[in-house]
Order: C-alpha cells, then structure tokens, then sequence
C-alpha cells in the first residue's frame, strides 16, 4: 500500500509473497489491553517455540496462500523451532479437531484464522485448558477477549464494505443502478461486506441504487454467470460492487460478453486486492479494489512476542487496509497479492 | 368345445373360501384378464392352468393385493375384499409362492423363511437360535439338507423354491397359493411337496396350483380352471377331463389337432458314428465338482441327470467358462478352449441357454430384437456401427421360426410371457450358429404349446448337426429327447445310460444312486 | 381376517386408485373390438402423455411462464445466454447420463473439470490445442482410473468415484495452485467465439449430444451398454466385453468432464481449481434424471437429458432474473425438482403400489413382471 | 419317497462338498464386512509407532469426541443405504438442526432439544414419504432435501448473517460438553445409539425388514414386508439422528453456526461404505459403520500428525487412502472367495 513499511520489499515477486506488511491502524485500539498476568500464561521465547497455525480455507484462494506463506516466512525469520500448520478446508469441525490435534502435539503458541465467528468454543477451551495463548487472524471471534484469546489482528470487513461505497460514488458520480455479487451465504465476510455497503449508501449516497444481489460464492465463474444473467435481465445495471476480487473479475468477463465496456460502461468495484484484480484496473476494466491485507505474518509475530514480554494487547489490532484505484494501482501493483 | 362352461351351479357357495367376480385387468394396452370368476373351494386344490402369459399369474395377484383389478370383485370367505397389498391378502389368510421365486438371496435361509413373523423372545428381539432351530426342522421335513444360517442367494434355484414353500407353510393359512412351484423342482421335491399340500387339503385348506407339468395335475388337483387369452373357459372337475381336451381347452384348437403321440414333443434317436465335437474332461470347481467329463457329437442329444443341487448347472457353466474352473479341459472340434472366458467359448461355437431366465438371461428393458441380437452385433456392424436393417431381418426370420409372439420387435422383452422370453433367448443363441447348444431347463415354466414347439426345436437342431446338452428335470424330457443320459450326483458323474438303458425306472434308480448298479466304465472323458 | 375385509362393498370400490388421473382408466368389460390404431399426427395428450413427457411440458411450462413475467425474457440474448451458460453442464451431463446406463454414477466429473482446467495453464506455452489435448488426456485417464476400479476391482461406482472427487481436486489444486487467468488468444477465442452467429461453446454442446445419441442409438457400444445397464449377469454371459464397455463409458464421461471443464475455463480466462465444478455432478445428474432416465440404468434418454439440463438452467435463470434471496431460491428450487421428477416418473401406476416400478428402478438391478 | 430320505447312501461319495456352503463365505464376508476393522487396528498400531503424541489418551479422545457428530449422522444413513436408498439431505439437515437449537436454548433446554427433532424429522419424514408413497427416486430426493434444508437454514437466520448463541447459563450446553468418567457425552450417546442401532437391525423384525428389502424390494413386497412404512421410518431415523447430531454440535459449540455440515453426506456415504455395508442395500452391520466413522477420524487425525502437509496433499492422502481400503477390501474378499 502507500504506506509500505518495506519489509519485504527485496522480496520476489509473486502471488505468495511480495507487497506490504500491515500497518496498524493508530488510536483505535478498543477497550483494555490484555497482559499475559491477566490471561494466565507462562512466558515464553518464541524463538525455538512449537507454534500452531490453523487456516480456514483451502491455500488455493490468493488471499489464503499469501497469509500462509505469510505465516510461514515470518516464523523462519522468528527462528520459530517448529510451526505446525493445519487446513480446515473450512469445516467448522474440522478447525476444531485439527486445533485439539495441534494441542495434543504441544503447540505453546496458536494462531488461527477462524473458519467462522461462532463456534470455535470446545477448540478455544482447549487452548484455555493447555495455557497456550491464542491469536485469531483475518476473522474475529465472538468470545471473550483475555479470557478465550490474546487479540485480534485483522481487518475490519464492515469498515471495507462501507468504503468500497465510497469507492462506487466516485466511480460512478454518484448516479447508478448496483448489482451486488454476494459472496457465500452464511459467511460473516459476506454479511459485514454487505452491509457496510449498504448502510454507507443508505446514509450517504441517495443516487446509488441497489437493483439485485445475488450470490456467487466467492467464485469467479459462478461471478461471471450470475453477472451474466443480471446484465441480461436488468440491461440498466451500470455498476457491480463484487465481494471478493474473483468475482469482480468474473464481472469483467460478464460485462465483455454483453457487449460492454467494463470500467467505462458498468464500474466495478471489490475488495480484496489480488494481483489479477490491481491488473484489471491498470487496464481500465475494474474501477477500484479496497484491500484487504492477508500478510499477518510478521504482524502476530510481533505481537505475540510483544504479549510474552509482557505488554498489554489491545483487543483488536486493527490494520490499515489499502485501496487501489486508477491512480495508484499502476504504481502499487507489486503490493497486490 | 364350449368355450364358457363354468360349473356356476354346482355347489354355489358352499365352503368357497376365495372367489372373484368378473374380474378384468388390462396393462396398457395388454388385456390380461377379461371377466374371470374364480371359485376356490376349502380342502380342495384347484388347478389354474393355461398358455404362457393366459392369465393366471396375473389373477393370483389380483387375488392376492399385488394388482388392483380394473374391475370385479374379489371375495375372501364371503366378503368383498381389496387387499391393497400382499401383506394384507398375508394376515386375512393368504399365503403365495409367487412364479418368480420371491425371496431375500442376501439373507439367510432361516431368515427369509420368518421374514416379518420372527420367533421372539422376551425381550421382544429377535430368538436368532430358535428361529434357526425352527427353519431347520421345518426344511428337514421338506427332505433338504441345508444349512439355514446360509445365504440363500448361494442355493440353487430349486432349493430356493423349496424355502419358498417352507415359508408358505410355516403360515396358519386358509388359502395358500402355489403359482408354478415344481417348475424347478426334481422329481423327488415334488413328491415331497404333493405330500404337503395334501396334508394342508386334509386340513381344509383351499389350495391354487399352477403348473405347465401337466401329468402333475391329475395327480394332485381336484378340480380345474382353464384361461385363455384372459377368458376363463372351463372350470370342472379335474377326472373329468382327458388330457387332449385339456389341451385343447388351453390352446383353444380342435382336438384333433392336438392329437399327437408320446409324452414329449421329441423325435427318434439321432446317429452316433461321428466324432465328438465337444469333449469335456477333468473339469473341477471347488467345492462344486470333482472331474466331470463330457462328449457330445455332432447331432447328438446328452442328457445331464441328478438330482437337486448335483451340479448339473455348474457343469455347463464350467464348460462355458461362465463359472471359473480350476482344472479341466474343453475341446472344441479339437482345439482347445481358453479357460474361464465366456467370449472364447461363444466364439469357439458354444452357447448356453441358461437356467435362471430372469437373473441370468433376458434384458428386460430392451427390445425382443436387441435381446436376440445382442450376443452376435459384431457380426453385423460396421466400424461400431450396428446394421439395422441386417438385423430387423435376421430378428424377423427368428421370430417367425420359434414363433414368437410379441406385438412388435420393438417390444420390450419384459413384457412378454414366460415362455415367449425362453424363445427370444433361444433365438439370441441361435444366432451365433453355435456348435454346441447346452441347454439348462428349457422348458423350465412354458406351457405345453411352447414346450413342445422347443422341443421339436431342439430335435430339429440336432437333426441338423448341432451338438446339444439337454438339463431337465423332467424325467420324460430326459429319457425321450436325449440319445443318452449321463448321471451326475454331488458334482461328480456317478453313470451313464445310453441305448436300451434309457427308461425311467433305470433312470430314477440311477438318480437315486441305486448302488445295485455300478457305476459305469465308459463315462468319464470320452463319453 | 382384519379390517381390509371389511374395505369395501361394491365392485367399484374395490378399485379406488385406479381412476384418480389414470389414462387408462377402468375397463369395464372386455372389449373384444381392438382400439382403432391412433394416427401419428394425433398424439394421446392425456395425463400418460404428459407423464412421458414431463420433462418436456415442464420446461414448456417455464419458459411460458418467463415470457409473461420476465421483463425482457424474449430476447435473443437472453436465449445465447441460457444455451452458453448450460453448455458445460449439458456435456458432463451427457457423459452421466451414458455412466448411469450402466447402473454406476460418477461424482468425480466436478473434479476432472477442475483437473482439466489447472491444466491448461500449465501447458498453453505449447499453443492452445496441445494444452487442451493434454486436459482431455487427463480427463480421460481419471474415466480409466474410475472405470477400471469399478469394472475390474469391483468397487461400488459411487465410492470409487467419491475417491477420486476427493482426490482428484486435491490433485487440480496441486498441480494448479492458485487461480490463474488465461490470456492465450486460442483459448479465449474458444470461450468467446461465434461461428456463423452461434457460440463455439453451444456448437460443441450440440455436437457432444449429437454423438451421444448417436452413439446409444446406433452403435454396438451404445446397445451393449444398456445392456449390461439392463442386466449385467447376463451381458456377461452374452458374451458382451462388460469390463471394456464400462471402462469406456467412464472414459468418455471423464473425456467429456474435462471438455467441459476446459470450456468453462476458456469462457471465464481462468482456471480456478478450488471452485471450477464445485457440486456440478449433482447438477447433471439431476439433469439426467429430470430427463427420464432411470438411476438403475439400462435406458439413455438423450433428449431428455437436454432438455433436463435446460430445465435447470432455466429455473436458476428465472430465480436470478427476479432477485429471490439465496434461502427462497434453494427451497423453490427443490420444490421444483420433486415436482418435475415426480410429473416423470408418476407413470403407469397399476395398482395400489403406486409407484412400485419407479421405487425399484431405482434399488434393484433386475426386474420383471 | 415319504421320508424325507436325501442322505447320500454309504456308497456316494461324501456330501461334504455341496452341504458346506456356510463356513468358507462367512469367512470371506466377515473379512469383507470387517476389513475395515482389520485396517483399523492396523492404522492404530502404526500410528501409536509412528507419532508419540497419537497414543495418548488425550488424543484418543479427541478422536472420540470429534468422530461422534459423524458417527451419529452415519448411523441413520447405514440405515438407509441398507434398504437401497440414499440421504443426500443430512449435512444440510445436521447444520439447520445445530441452527435451531441454538435458537431454541434461547427459549429453554426443551426448546433446544426438541425443536430441532422436529424440524429435522419433519424433514426426514417428508422426504420418507415422497420416496415410499410416491416412488421417486432417493438420489433426487434428499438432493432436493440438502436445498430445502438450507434454504430453510437461511432464512430463519437472516441469510446466514445470525448466528444464535447458546446462553452461557443454559443447561443444554451440558448436552456435548458434560462428561461422565471423564469421557465426554457425546461419545457415550453415540455408543448407546450404535448399540440400539445395532440391536434394531440385527434383532428386530424391523432390521429384517430394512435388510430385506435393500436385498430385493419387490419380494420384500410380495412376502407381504411393510415396505413402504419401514422406508419411511428409515429416512425419518436419518432426519432425526442428523438433526440430533446438529443439536450436538450446537452444543458443543454453543452457537448455531451456519455454514456446518457442507459435504457431510459424502463422508456419511463413505464411512458406511468403508464399514462393510453394500451401496446397493441388503447387507452390513451398524458397527462397521462406527468403524468406518473411526477410520476416516484416525486418517484426518495422522494426516495432522504429519505436521506440514499442505491442505492439498491431504486430499490427496484422504481420497487415496480411501480408494486403497476399498480396494484391499474387494480384494480380501476374493482371494477368501478363492
Ligand atoms: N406388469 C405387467 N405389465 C404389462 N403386462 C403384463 C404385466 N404382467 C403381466 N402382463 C401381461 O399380461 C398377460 C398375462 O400374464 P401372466 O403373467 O398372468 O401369464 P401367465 O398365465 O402366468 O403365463 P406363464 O405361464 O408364462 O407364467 C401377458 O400377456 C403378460 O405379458
Ligand atoms: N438338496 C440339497 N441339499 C443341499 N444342498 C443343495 C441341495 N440342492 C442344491 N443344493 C445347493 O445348491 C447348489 C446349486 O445347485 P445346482 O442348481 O447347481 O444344481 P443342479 O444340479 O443344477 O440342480 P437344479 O438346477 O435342479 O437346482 C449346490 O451347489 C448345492 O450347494
Ligand atoms: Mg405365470
Ligand atoms: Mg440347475
């Protein structure tokens, strides 16, 4: 993003790594911040830790492999002793077994990237049970801060639906008929994305109108014929705000094989920040893309180490996300994932 | 030949158990009963007799819940009943040996036998050890021997008919209803099972025969119905009817026409001067046979003989190559024939009409002419491609030859009767110009039209230089149509009756394994 | 002795069931004239007709029920639209429909789509049609793969196949890893393109259905496979190559899995091994069985098949063209399914068993009356 | 010919060959209903070597507790495979039962235990009905069964945007996590329902039933069998048990998370399958099913142990893995044929 902090700037590039760390957002830590007294713990020197991670989904979507990758460079460079990481291949269950395996093969440090909000409790209890603190990444669980986890480190989802409005008057002047391309149904990523869109419309932009939403699953060919069929049906869309780049880029196709002009003709608008997606707007066929930054690496590192020093972790660690648009994307592109 | 001389006066009423009222049924376009009243009297056995696809099979399930009836009424002990289903027709008092054996082959003999009235004990479960006990003693009457704790999909079929008839009497029944139970049955079953139905008849119990096996009927039944085409067209007392104008009855022709002589429908013995074209030795099946060999010349009818379960099917199977052997030779003209594969034999010229038509034989959603085509497409395609017209002709020369009755080739073969079904799978062997024909139980449930149509047939192919095997257990089948006889008992050849040897007495005692007779020197290998 | 004796008391309550919407209706007393032969050019439309034709009159049904509602339904576009976007679906389907001939069914098509797909970014830098060669050779080794466990080691078609769809993905996204956008010319060309006005995609769907039909109707391979789907034991003592033929079909169904499968990724640019054909064996064989074929094999219904497959497209369709929320379209959508299956398969009852045949197409692998 | 006289005489030779048709395919069907069992034991064996931390009680019964949700929906689908049929429906019915009970705990324990019962067996029991009454197809069935009860999962919570908690108070949550002797609930409910399922079907005329008719329907119906009642009872059992293991996992988790239970029917398929139980009905045990259940656990469960796979190799291991036990068990069962 514009504010690199250059970590990994000598990086190669790559979907895997490259591009930015995260920046935490300044002033907005929420509510007391948590010590290792108050949570219970022993000290401990990550260096030569056993650390478990336990990511959510399958590493084929971009964002998951770079935040695993991310995960894995960054306890090299801790000098972790050994990391052991488990796919939930997002199974709620699934996340909870592989966290109660990864206990059992005494884990002192957990970080993990809920498969849901909701749920992770028998796992988390574990954790509580065998004294090892937990971090959560990208999705913030619904239990109790300092008792069930350490922090929170991500993004804040309401926060990137709500700009991703913004980005959409911009693009379109304030004047157009939106087409919203759901990500799965269930999942809190959609619902946030949702409705930080809509309510920043409601509140903000009269001259937006919402004239379907329908979901695609996060995928870019179901993106593509749902987009497909709604520019079929309802020739007056001029904007598609997608969840999730791979259906923005689905949208692309769509708007092409309607004999239209993406970018120009129907704006677009996502979130996520994949290298593809940034390629598109250098391109002039997607308007923005709100980022949402997957390198946690270096950052839960950080600030586990800063917990087992001693420091007191606010609940939330909220990180800057970047956005890119025709402005910056040309320029910032090699900060996309 | 009155063609409706029902007996309606005669005892009206008095202790019929079962009757129908103008019954009609109709699938589709096939009218399968047009207005039959049926009465079925207690302590009598009432024989239903008619052609393949008459009818009869269809009104046991009317009368048992299986078809609805389009309409008429059915009485059960004076009240109009609808069962709506088999278990209904069941717990009023029906007890059915369907025509197709309808058990449970992945469960166990004791099992199907109680299937739905277990033994229980006190807690209300199952009593698996009484229940064995019970289906052992039950099946040891009936003078089987098996282990009730087996699969009975593992029995051979005339076992499985047997545990048909246990479970049929193992019910405190009013009716029972017996639709072609010796189809496949030897002959020492039958006796076995004319003895429980006569028990059951002593009782009071109403009993409904059905068999092709038309010597069967004066022996067991009392009274008879006749069908044809759907139409009842006699009912009577069983003495006072003679064969031919039973015959005519059922195929509704003169009796003049009918009038034929001998028991079967085969010719006089065929010539045996020239050199064996299938030679079977050493043939072993583990657990089934122990070095059975066979030698069949061109022209030649060789009877196989045994009893229940002697491996008389294994043997033909094994020469097939249809169940793997694990020694033995078979020859054809010579050269040998590569083991345990189907495709080789039925290219070296051997075909096998085999004994369990449903399971093993027809195709039942393809059309007659795709089933008789199908073992010989190769021959007329092109480059994958099937030659249709080729066929239709070929289908049209075999229908006509076997007379085969279906409203059109495109029939789907299921809808045929039984007997038509044998022929279509006789034509489809046919086709392949086969060497050597093993037949297993052809004649196995066709009426006596159809059965002596396939006989005169069998006799025509051998005339004609085909080599055949004949499985029957038919005694009169056996002795008549074949040259010669060879006995088998538990999976080994136990003799061998040729020439004069051939009658029924030498026969049952060879069955039997009379050890007055020893075993004769020449079988074996060279036949 | 129970209470069924007691059930009724006049001929014509003894026979309840047969006359709610029967076609054929009681026959009251045999009729000895037989029924005038139909002539061709007047079909029975009456409740049996229907029935055969479910299928048929459910899509009719639907696409009347559009051109009333759908504002902008009637269109050219909308049309290429529904033909493009079913074109995939309708080529796995056709390979399901020839796999559930014989008795079998294969859930791994979702997976060879997306093996097929990881492909051929791997290999476009030899041009567009060895990369696709290559996806098709793939699609074809996972149909080996399947068939020969299924003809050859004897395991049941649904859990080899369920292997392999586990399996299989975990391979595609090995070898694929992330999504990747295909740019190659050859490639987006076959996604995009048009002969004479018609979309490469929807010619090659057609094609596809041309040769499946052809090949059952017309070929020693198509009647031996219905009749080992019909009756195994006794294909096999026909003398009928079963192993062969079942391998095959396998063959073909993954051959037109991965063609599939490459067609979706030249329309989308993209090849996305996660997501690419996720559920999609569900969607062709319901489409198969909409279509009147029966999930105990023995009989392809070709034309069906299309016309089950455009019937599912056509709901999706309808549901996206009007905005209904995810949960309304999932339960309207299974309405529709049991009530087209039900329309299809609701024929020839004979009696109280209502249903008996289609319940035991369904479990049993050989029936006769 | 009265007496039942078909001994052989002294001079035939020995019967023994055609009467034994028992002990050498009890052999060969014991090995293939429990060569799962055999695979088990070794899997076990070898792990316990292979990884310290496998063999540790603390893992075993993680396995335990983690295998029970599946074991319990698996359960009610043995019992519909073996009449023939098939249940798509059950992942999506184990998630809307979770979802309801977490709704309902907010309104009292009943409420949560009973609510998703009746939805869930509704579900079955509708489903059971347009299978018997109807006779459509099962595949078609329940795969519109997996749509309704999504659907329907939907729409009571907002499109999947509310996910209901279970009081913190409530005494429903003692339902997954209360433990007796130290083992957790759920794994003694699952070990009562496999013993009650297993005494059903091997020891009731309703068992026999389901048995009889996956083995042959239409003679199931002709030997005068309830067929269409005991279709009907399976699928509502399989409603039921999906909707019970929904309500466990909403207990386990205290919350009705929405996005459970994708996919579930295929490893429900496969755990019966792996157990010994034929696809095409008529044959199996209950308890195969619970060691099938156990098998693919211990496989997830080593699969993790090995640390760093990548997510992808373990779909790889998994569908080879079960492809190979599948195979070996075809195998066993002919070379015991042989
Ligand atoms: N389920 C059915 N569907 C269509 N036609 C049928 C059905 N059942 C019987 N038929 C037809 O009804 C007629 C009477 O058949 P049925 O089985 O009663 O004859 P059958 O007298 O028992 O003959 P067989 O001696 O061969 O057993 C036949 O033409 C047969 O093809
Ligand atoms: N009376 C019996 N006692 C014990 N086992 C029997 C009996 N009859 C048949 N079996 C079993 O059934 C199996 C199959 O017999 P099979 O049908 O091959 O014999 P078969 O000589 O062809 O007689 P049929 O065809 O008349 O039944 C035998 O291998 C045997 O295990
Ligand atoms: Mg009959
Ligand atoms: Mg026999």
């Amino acid at each position: 993003g514009c504010t690199n902090t250059g970590e990994d700037d000598a990086a190669p590039p790559g979907p895997a790594d490259g591009g930015d760390g995260q920046v935490v957002r300044e002033g907005e830590d929420t509510g007391e911040g948590c010590t290792l007294e108050q949570y219970g713990a022993e000290p401990l020197e990550i260096e030569g830790a056993t650390v478990g991670f336990s990511q959510s989904e399958p590493d084929t979507a971009a964002f998951r492999a770079a935040e695993t990758a991310s995960i894995e460079a960054a306890a090299e460079e801790a000098g972790v002793g050994e990391l052991l990481v488990t796919n939930a291949d997002n199974e709620l269950p699934k996340q909870i077994a592989d966290i109660q395996d990864l206990l059992n093969q005494g884990i002192e440090l957990l970080i993990v990237a809920p498969v849901n909000s909701d749920g992770l409790d028998p796992a988390l209890d574990a954790a509580k049970e065998a004294g090892v603190p937990v971090i959560t990444i990208d999705r913030k669980v619904t239990n109790t801060h300092c008792e069930d986890y350490v922090a929170f480190l991500g993004s804040d989802f309401y926060e990137q639906g709500a700009r991703a409005a913004d980005a959409m008057n911009d693009a379109t002047g304030g004047e157009a008929q939106v087409a919203i391309l759901l990500g799965s149904s269930g999942n809190n990523v959609t619902d946030d994305r949702n409705a930080g869109f809509k309510d920043q419309v409601e509140a903000e932009y009269p001259g937006l109108e919402i004239v379907a939403e329908q979901t695609a699953n996060f995928a870019r060919d179901e993106g593509q014929s749902v987009a497909e069929q709604l520019l079929q049906s309802n020739p007056d869309i001029t904007a598609i705000y997608a969840h999730n780049d791979e259906m923005g880029l689905g949208a692309v196709t769509a708007v092409q094989s309607a004999g239209l002009q993406p970018g120009t003709d129907v704006k677009i608008v996502s979130v996520d920040g994949t290298r593809n997606a940034v390629q598109g707007i250098v391109e002039g066929q997607i308007n923005a893309v709100i980022e949402s930054n997957p390198r946690f690496g270096p950052l839960a590192f950080e600030t586990a180490q800063k917990f087992f020093d001693g420091e007191a972790i606010p609940e939330d660690v909220i990180i800057v996300d970047d956005q890119y648009d025709s402005s910056n994307a040309e320029a910032n592109i090699g900060n996309a994932f | 030949m009155s063609s409706s001389s029902s007996d309606t006066t005669s005892g009206d009423g008095v202790g019929v158990v079962l009757e129908t009222e103008v019954i009609t049924k109709s699938f589709g376009g096939v009218h399968a009963l047009r207005g039959v009243d049926f009465r079925l009297r207690g302590g009598e056995i009432h024989a239903l007799v008619g052609e393949n696809g008459a009818g009869k099979s269809t009104l046991i399930k009317v009368l048992t819940g299986v078809h609805s009836p389009d309409s008429g009424t059915v009485r059960f002990a004076g009240e109009p009943v609808a069962f709506a289903r088999p278990a209904d027709a069941q717990r009023a008092g029906i007890s059915t040996i369907y025509q197709e054996v309808n058990l449970v082959p992945l469960l166990s003999v004791a099992r199907n036998i109680f299937l739905g009235r277990e033994p229980r004990n006190r807690f209300g479960l199952i009593d698996l050890a009484r229940m064995n006990r019970e289906a052992a003693a039950l099946v040891e009457s009936l003078g089987i021997e098996i282990d009730v704790r087996a699969d009975l999909g593992r029995l051979g079929l005339g076992v499985q008919q047997m545990v048909a008839l246990a479970r049929a009497m193992s019910v405190d029944a009013r009716v029972v209803i017996m639709d072609e139970p010796t189809s496949s049955l030897e002959a020492k079953e039958v006796a076995t099972l004319f003895g429980v139905a006569r028990t059951l008849r002593d009782r009071g119990v109403g009993l409904v025969f059905v068999s092709h096996r038309l010597d069967e009927l004066w022996e067991l039944c009392d009274r008879v119905t006749i069908l044809r085409d759907g139409r009842q067209v006699h009912t009577g007392a069983m003495a006072d009817l003679d064969r031919l104008t039973l015959i005519a009855h059922m195929l509704g022709r003169d009796l003049e026409e009918v009038r034929r002589g001998g028991a079967t429908d085969f010719g006089e013995t065929h010539r045996q001067d020239r050199e064996p074209v299938l030679v079977a030795a050493g043939i072993e099946v583990r657990g089934k046979l122990q070095d059975v060999g066979l030698a069949v010349r061109p022209g030649e009818v060789v009877g196989l003989g045994g009893l229940l379960g002697s491996g008389r099917t294994e043997t033909v199977q094994a020469v097939y190559g249809a169940l793997p052997r694990q020694a033995g030779t078979v020859r054809i003209e010579g050269s040998p024939v590569r083991t345990n594969s189907v495709g080789h034999a039925l290219r070296a010229g051997i075909a096998l009409l085999s004994e369990d038509r449903k399971a093993e034989g027809i195709i039942p959603e393809l059309s007659v002419r795709d089933n008789i085509a199908l073992a010989v497409l190769p021959r007329f395609s092109r480059l994958g491609l099937v030659s249709e017209s080729r066929i239709d002709a070929l289908v049209a020369t075999f229908m006509a030859r076997l007379h085969i009755k279906a409203s059109s080739p495109a029939q789907p073969v299921r809808e045929l009767s039984g007997g038509n079904q044998q022929k279509v799978l006789i034509a489809r062997w046919l086709c392949t110009e086969p060497k050597v024909f093993l037949l297993d139980e052809p004649t196995r449930g066709i009426d006596v039209g159809a059965k002596s149509e396939v006989q005169s047939l069998i006799d025509e192919l051998a005339e004609q230089g085909l080599a055949v095997v004949l499985i029957s257990s038919e005694m009169d089948e056996l002795v008549e149509g074949a040259d010669r006889v060879v006995v088998l008992r538990d999976g080994a050849v136990t003799r061998e009756l040729s020439g004069e040897q051939r009658t029924s007495a030498a026969l049952l005692a060879a069955l039997a394994g009379d050890p007055e007779r020893p075993v004769d020197e020449t079988t074996g290998g060279q036949g | 002795m129970t209470d069924s004796t007691q059930a009724s008391g006049s001929p014509t309550s003894a026979t309840p069931d047969t006359k709610a919407g029967d076609a054929d209706g009681p026959t009251p007393a045999p009729p000895d004239v037989p029924e005038p032969p139909r002539p061709w050019w007047r079909p029975r439309l009456d409740a049996d007709w229907v029935r055969r034709n479910g299928v048929f009159v459910a899509l009719a049904l639907l696409v009347l029920i559009n051109v009333i509602i759908t504002p902008n339904f009637v269109s050219e576009g909308t049309l290429r639209l529904q033909l493009i976007q079913v074109a995939p679906v309708l080529i796995v389907a056709l390979g399901m429909a020839l796999v559930i001939g014989t008795q079998g069914i294969d859930l791994s098509v979702g997976a060879v789509m997306a093996l097929a797909a990881a492909l051929i970014p791997l290999y476009i830098g030899y041009g567009a049609a060895i990369a696709i060669l290559v996806a098709l050779l793939a699609g074809c080794i996972t149909g080996a793969i399947a068939g020969s466990l299924v003809a050859r080691v004897g395991v049941q078609p649904i859990v080899a196949t369920l292997g392999l769809m586990v399996a299989g993905r975990g391979v595609a996204n090995l070898i694929g890893g992330e999504i990747k956008s295909i740019r190659e010319p050859g490639i987006v060309a076959l996604g995009t393109g048009n002969l004479l006005g018609i979309p490469y995609v929807v010619l090659i769907a057609a094609a596809v259905s041309l040769a499946v039909w052809f090949a059952v109707r017309r070929t020693i391979y198509g009647r031996r496979l219905l009749a080992i789907g019909g009756n195994k034991r006794a294909a096999e003592l026909a003398g009928l190559p079963v192993r062969r033929v079942l391998i095959t079909t396998y063959v073909v169904c993954g051959l037109l899995a991965a063609l599939a499968g490459a067609l979706l990724a030249a329309r989308s640019q993209a090849s996305d091994p996660t997501r690419l054909g996720l559920l999609i064996e569900l969607s062709a064989i319901t489409a198969v069985v909409i279509g009147g074929t029966p999930l105990s094999g023995g009989q392809v219904r070709v034309v069906g098949t299309i016309a089950g497959a455009l019937l599912m497209q056509l709901i999706t369709a309808t549901l996206i063209f009007h905005d209904i929320p995810d949960s309304t379209a999932q339960i309207v959508q299974a309405v529709i399914v049991v009530a087209a299956v039900y329309v299809q398969l609701g024929r020839r009852k004979t009696g109280p068993r209502k249903g008996a045949t289609a319940t035991k197409a369904n479990t049993s692998p050989a029936v006769t009356p | 010919m009265s007496s039942p006289v078909v001994a052989p005489t002294p001079e035939g030779p020995p019967r023994e060959v055609p009467t034994a048709p028992g002990s050498r395919a009890r052999l060969a069907r014991l090995v293939q209903r429990q060569g799962a069992l055999v695979i088990l034991i070794v899997a076990v064996l070898a792990a316990t070597f292979a990884f310290d931390s496998f063999g540790t009680s603390g893992n075993l019964t993680n396995i335990g507790m983690q295998a029970s949700f599946l074991a319990v929906v698996a359960l009610g689908m043995t019992f519909v495979i073996m009449t023939g049929g098939i249940d798509l429906s059950v992942g999506s019915v184990f998630a809307l039962g979770g979802v309801l009970a977490a709704w309902g705990s907010q309104y009292g324990t009943w409420a949560a235990l009973l609510l998703p019962l009746l939805v869930c067996g509704a579900i079955g029991l509708i489903q059971g009905l347009i299978i018997a009454k109807g006779g459509l197809p099962p595949f078609i069935v329940t795969l519109a069964g997996l749509l309704f009860a999504r659907g329907l999962l939907l729409l009571i919570s907002d499109e999947g945007a509310t996910t209901y908690k279970v009081p913190a108070e409530s005494a429903f949550r003692e339902l997954a996590q209360g433990r007796f002797l130290g083992i957790g609930f759920p794994i003694w409910l699952v070990i009562i329902a496999f013993v009650i399922g297993s005494v059903v079907l091997h020891r009731t005329s309703y068992g026999a039933t389901v048995l009889a008719i996956g083995g042959q329907e239409d003679a199931a119906d002709l030997m005068g069998l309830p067929v269409a009642r005991t279709k009907i009872v399976a699928y509502l059992t399989s409603g039921l048990l999906a909707g019970f293991g929904g309500m466990l996992i909403a207990s386990y988790t205290s919350s009705g998370v929405t996005v459970l239970g994708v996919g579930m029917e295929l490893e429900a398929i496969a755990a019966v399958v792996l157990g010994g139980t034929l696809l095409t009905g008529g044959a199996g045990t209950v308890l195969g099913t619970l060691v099938g259940v156990l098998l693919l656990q211990v496989i997830m469960n080593v699969i993790n142990q090995v640390g760093s796979l990548n997510s992808n190799w373990q779909a790889v291991v998994s569908g080879t893995i079960l492809l190979a036990v599948v195979t070996l068990q075809q195998w066993l069962a002919k070379v015991q044929r042989r």
